[in-house]
């Protein structure tokens, strides 16, 4: 029930046609909202978003009552992009994972806090900044939280030498 | 009763609590501004013990990786293992055979409860009662018995294998954990007479440190955080997996917000616990413990994959993005302590200290599962 | 007012009934063991550091395959062979012998994969647990040595 | 002349000895009792049943380097300890064990013996401010508070058993309740029907008054590391710890004199010191029993116990205890 709900609500942030399913998504896949398979993903519904339309998006998540699970990155360096993945679920019996992603180049790495929505989200940002150097605008206290105080390095981009 | 006062915020000093403290249990600090006994501000400072397991989830195979998921959280490690097979087999495709998954669920039982028992002695010494924690870690060394002698290990179990188990259990320690489980019951009505009933325990902990089920949903809390808070939120039932289904089992809930509420969550899904260790050691079917149709070498379908387990400190996350290979391309941790301690600053400002520092124990924080 | 001596009468009772047990825990037994004179029994199942195996002739059943070295995550085995002649059926044969099989124990996580992933069943855990030292060279263990010297002692 | 110094000179070094033998053992005690209720053996290695370990733990600390930290008030840091240790000795002079052991009998006794605890305030205050610690700062003022509070409801009871007894003098105290358990001031009479109250006020606030659990939020070594004596080591630490339990030898004989009939025999036969010692050990057994069982009480907690129920009560009892007098 929900999980129809915010398909729909995440989907009318997309003009036009957009990818339903995995088999139309393609790779590297476009912007859109697809219903993923639980059974083998472990999730309901994959959004990707643009850097712009994240706010929007965790908004409509917000108001549907989720709970902010984890935030984190994924480093795609052949494609030199950064993935930033957000991870939302439910604490009612009607299961419904929501992944919002979202793609930036990987040289300038900035996306929108969502902290001013999900409080919650202030430290996951603060950890997916250290390890990716991805840098969250508007976060209040963007500085190292696992790695020491003044760590300069991102331990989990690919590229990284120890 | 904490009487609402004005605090000053200009005639503060800096208490820097950590990262060598007796009530962090580790090595957290908690950077406090207070105004004599009360606080008014803090900021958790984190990171004193991370290993960026992350990152050496990328560098070693699935297979090699096993070891490191037990020393996230040193007293619920099966919890944590569990996820971490169950991740690889939804995305590999692995089926498990019954008797595995029945182990695994009866094995992880008994590490939850040992880490509440854990859990619930050092709280009582936050508290300043120091005897509670050597009957825990007495009913504790039972488990700790037990599952030594099926996995080999006392803490840091490395006993599930992907699509089964390393090794299988024997009679006697089905005989032992049958034996335990009335022992376990009249340990826990000594304890409710003990601490739960105690008036100073009670007066400590009832209407202290209230987090509101927003709040939980903000912070993203899980587990017995969430559920002092009246949220009815377990993925054993919430998102099942494994066997959890087959199993007779509630999950308590209380609606108080405080944290009594956190430690009844918690005393009584031991009970819980012991029921489903009960009906797991009834039920338990034959047969073999380890898949046969496992590849030697295990690679992940391109792709991102989640599993969600409920540990002994609430819902643990774990994501691989495949991209073919033996080694994840990306595997991401997300551990409830973290999301759990978060709410612990906004939470505490205005308390007592004494106060705060027993809210601190009621999150059951292990802070190498919160640094990883 | 009722609630005021109410809740002095049910807590005094919540402090006796606390006091009144661990009173009876006091004329129990203890429950702790004598750790340096008294010592538990490992149990079957217990995992020590590993150790080789040796074949009914008291060499190593080991044939430096590498497997173990390959499966340990931490990179704490490092084993070498040399090739010697041998005679099988009356044929010189070059075959590998173990030469040196060392093991860092400072890193070992105790995980298993070696002994999992040795077709050979050359490599099992050891019983011991009394490890305890201020040096960390002193758990660089030579195996092919320690297999030696408890071969000797059988003898 | 010089035989009076003499004496008194004697009378301090006993009372010394007293103090410290008392220190020392009562920490094994402790130890053991704590281990026993805890299900372990608790010290035994060395020497029979670790009666060893106290000599063996004073040698360590009277080794130990004396460390003063960095920025300290040295003058208070080092007063402290010694200002929490001799106020507890000098309070054994005027503490008759029986009808003929005693340093200095004194006419305002139990004055003298409050008199001195109430310095012992001074000490934690002196420790919390001179050691530049703010746990132990924090911990000092929540000792102070908790002792001011716990010595009003204290002196009350006690002047309660002053009236009904008529006399400051311990001794005296004392011989009026001999002959027999039924005429110690624990048991209700008609003058004080609220005699046995009274009795548990006293007690609780001699729990409170020597920092005892679970009133300890002097120490809370879960909260405040230490407390007032997070920064002292070797014999500084080790003097604080003396101090502590020669006041609590001094409240558990200051509750056996006003209501346990002192050196008195329950059944009034061979009164002497050893009904003394056998009542003063019961309730030290109580004490260790008490710390071992219960966590810690929260500062306020603590605080409105003192003031909303023990004071009002003993108050209670103080003006009906007067009123029946008159009366009876």
């Amino acid at each position: 029930m929900i999980l129809e709900t915010t398909q729909q609500a995440l989907q009318a942030l997309f003009a036009g046609a957009v990818p339903a399913n995995e088999a139309e998504a393609g790779a590297p896949r476009d912007n859109g909202v697809i219903l993923r398979d639980y059974q083998k993903h472990g999730y309901h519904l994959d959004a990707q978003v643009a850097a712009n339309q994240l706010l929007a998006a965790v908004t409509i998540l917000d108001q549907g009552g989720f709970f902010i699970e984890s935030i984190t990155g994924v480093d795609w360096i052949k494609e030199n992009q950064m993935e930033v993945i957000y991870d939302f679920s439910r604490y009612d019996f009607d299961p419904c994972r929501v992944v919002i992603r979202t793609r930036v180049p990987r040289d300038t790495p900035v996306v929108p806090t969502i902290s001013t929505i999900y409080a919650g989200a202030n430290w996951h940002e603060r950890e997916t900044h250290d390890f990716f150097g991805i840098k969250f605008e508007g976060h209040p206290h963007l500085v190292p939280l696992l790695l020491p105080e003044d760590a300069d390095f991102h331990p989990l981009l690919k590229d990284f030498k120890a | 009763m904490s009487a609402p006062i004005q605090l000053r915020p200009d005639e503060t000093f800096l208490l820097n609590v950590g990262p060598q403290h007796p009530a962090t249990h580790g090595v957290l600090r908690v950077k406090m501004q207070m105004d004599g006994e009360y606080i008014v501000k803090a900021e958790t400072v984190l990171g004193y013990v991370h290993r960026m397991h992350e990152k050496m989830g990328e560098n070693r195979t699935y297979a090699q990786y096993l070891p490191n998921l037990s020393r996230l959280d040193y007293l619920g490690a099966l919890g944590y293992t569990h996820g971490h097979v169950l991740a690889i087999e939804r995305a590999a495709g692995i089926e498990v055979p019954e008797r595995a998954e029945y182990i695994r669920a009866i094995t992880v039982e008994l590490n939850r409860v040992a880490s509440h028992l854990f859990w619930f002695g050092a709280f009582v010494m936050d508290l300043g009662g120091f005897s509670p924690l050597m009957y825990a870690i007495q009913d504790r060394e039972h488990i700790l018995d037990m599952l030594e002698a099926v996995t080999g290990a006392r803490l840091t179990y490395c006993y599930y294998r992907f699509g089964g188990l390393y090794n299988d259990v024997d009679d006697d320690f089905i005989e032992a954990a049958k034996r335990f489980i009335p022992r376990m019951r009249k340990s826990l009505k000594k304890y409710d007479a003990l601490v739960t009933g105690n008036i100073i325990f009670q007066k400590r902990l009832e209407d202290i440190a209230p987090v509101s089920a927003e709040m939980c949903r903000k912070y993203g809390a899980t587990g017995p955080v969430a559920r002092g808070s009246g949220i009815n939120f377990d993925v054993r039932k919430n998102e099942p997996y494994s066997v959890y289904p087959e199993f007779d089992f509630e999950v308590p809930v209380y609606h108080e917000c405080d944290s009594m509420a956190r430690y009844k969550v918690r005393m009584d899904e031991m009970e819980q616990s012991l029921r489903i260790i009960e009906q797991g050691l009834e039920k338990l079917p034959g047969g073999p413990i380890m898949t046969e149709k496992k590849p030697k070498n295990i690679k992940l379908p391109v792709g991102d994959f989640y599993q969600a387990v409920e540990t002994a400190r609430g819902s643990f996350g774990i994501r691989i993005v495949s991209d073919g290979d033996k080694n994840a391309y990306r595997l991401k941790l997300r551990s409830p302590t973290y999301s759990n301690m978060h709410l612990f600053d906004e939470a505490c400002e205005g308390m007592l200290i004494m106060d705060a520092l027993a809210f601190m124990g009621s999150l059951d924080l292990v802070i190498p599962e919160m640094d990883r | 007012m009722g609630g005021y001596f109410s809740e002095i009468f049910y807590g005094s009772k919540s402090l006796l009934i606390g006091m009144g047990i661990t009173f009876r825990e006091f004329f129990k037994p203890t429950v702790t063991v004598q750790y340096p004179y008294q010592t538990l029994k490992m149990t079957a199942r217990y995992r020590g550091h590993i150790e080789l195996l040796a074949d009914e002739e008291g060499n190593p059943k080991c044939v430096a395959c590498g497997m173990c070295q390959r499966a340990c995550p931490s990179g704490c085995i490092s084993l070498d062979s040399v090739s010697v002649d041998v005679e099988v059926d009356g044929k010189a044969k070059k075959k590998k012998v173990l030469s040196k099989y060392d093991l860092d124990f400072t890193k070992c996580s105790l995980c298993g994969q070696c002994v999992e992933s040795c077709n050979f069943g050359a490599i099992d855990f050891s019983k011991e647990y009394n490890l305890a030292s201020t040096r960390k060279e002193d758990f660089h263990f030579n195996l092919l040595q320690r297999l030696k010297r408890s071969e000797e002692k059988n003898t | 002349m010089s035989l009076t110094v003499l004496n008194v000179i004697a009378a301090v070094v006993i009372a010394i000895a007293f103090a410290a033998a008392n220190a020392a053992y009562l920490v094994w005690a402790e130890r053991r009792g704590a281990a026993r209720i805890q299900r372990r053996p608790g010290p035994n290695i060395n020497g029979p049943f670790g009666l060893l370990q106290p000599p063996i733990d004073g040698i360590k600390l009277m080794t130990k380097q004396l460390m003063i930290p960095g920025g300290a008030d040295k003058i208070l840091f080092m007063v402290a300890p010694v200002l929490a240790m001799a106020p507890a000795i000098m309070s054994f002079v005027t503490i008759p064990f029986s009808e003929g052991i005693v340093a200095r009998n004194m006419d305002i006794g139990v004055l003298m013996i409050f008199a001195f605890a109430s310095l012992g305030a001074m000490a934690i205050l002196f420790a919390g401010w001179g050691s530049r610690n703010k746990y132990s700062v924090m911990a000092s003022v929540r000792a102070v508070s908790q002792n001011v509070s716990y010595e009003i409801p204290m002196l009350i009871t006690a002047i309660t058993v002053i009236m009904v007894n008529g006399s400051m003098d311990l001794k005296a105290i004392s011989l009026a309740q001999a002959g027999g358990f039924w005429h110690w001031n624990i048991f209700p009479s008609l003058q004080s029907p609220l005699m046995p109250v009274s009795f548990i006020i006293f007690f609780i606030c001699s729990l409170a008054e020597t920092n005892r659990a679970p009133f300890d939020l002097g120490e809370a070594e879960s909260e405040l590391v230490a407390g007032f004596h997070t920064e002292y080591g070797s014999m500084g630490f080790g003097l604080f710890f003396m101090g502590e339990y020669a006041n609590i030898v001094i409240g558990a004989s200051l509750t056996t004199l006003l209501f346990l009939g002192g050196w008195g025999c329950p059944f009034g036969l061979f009164p002497g010191v050893w009904w003394f010692l056998l009542k003063i050990y019961l309730l030290i057994a109580t004490f260790i029993w008490i710390r071992w069982t219960f966590p810690r009480t929260t500062i306020y907690g603590l605080l409105n116990l003192s003031w909303k129920i023990l004071i009002p009560i003993s108050l209670f009892n103080l003006l009906l205890t007067a009123g029946l007098l008159k009366v009876f």
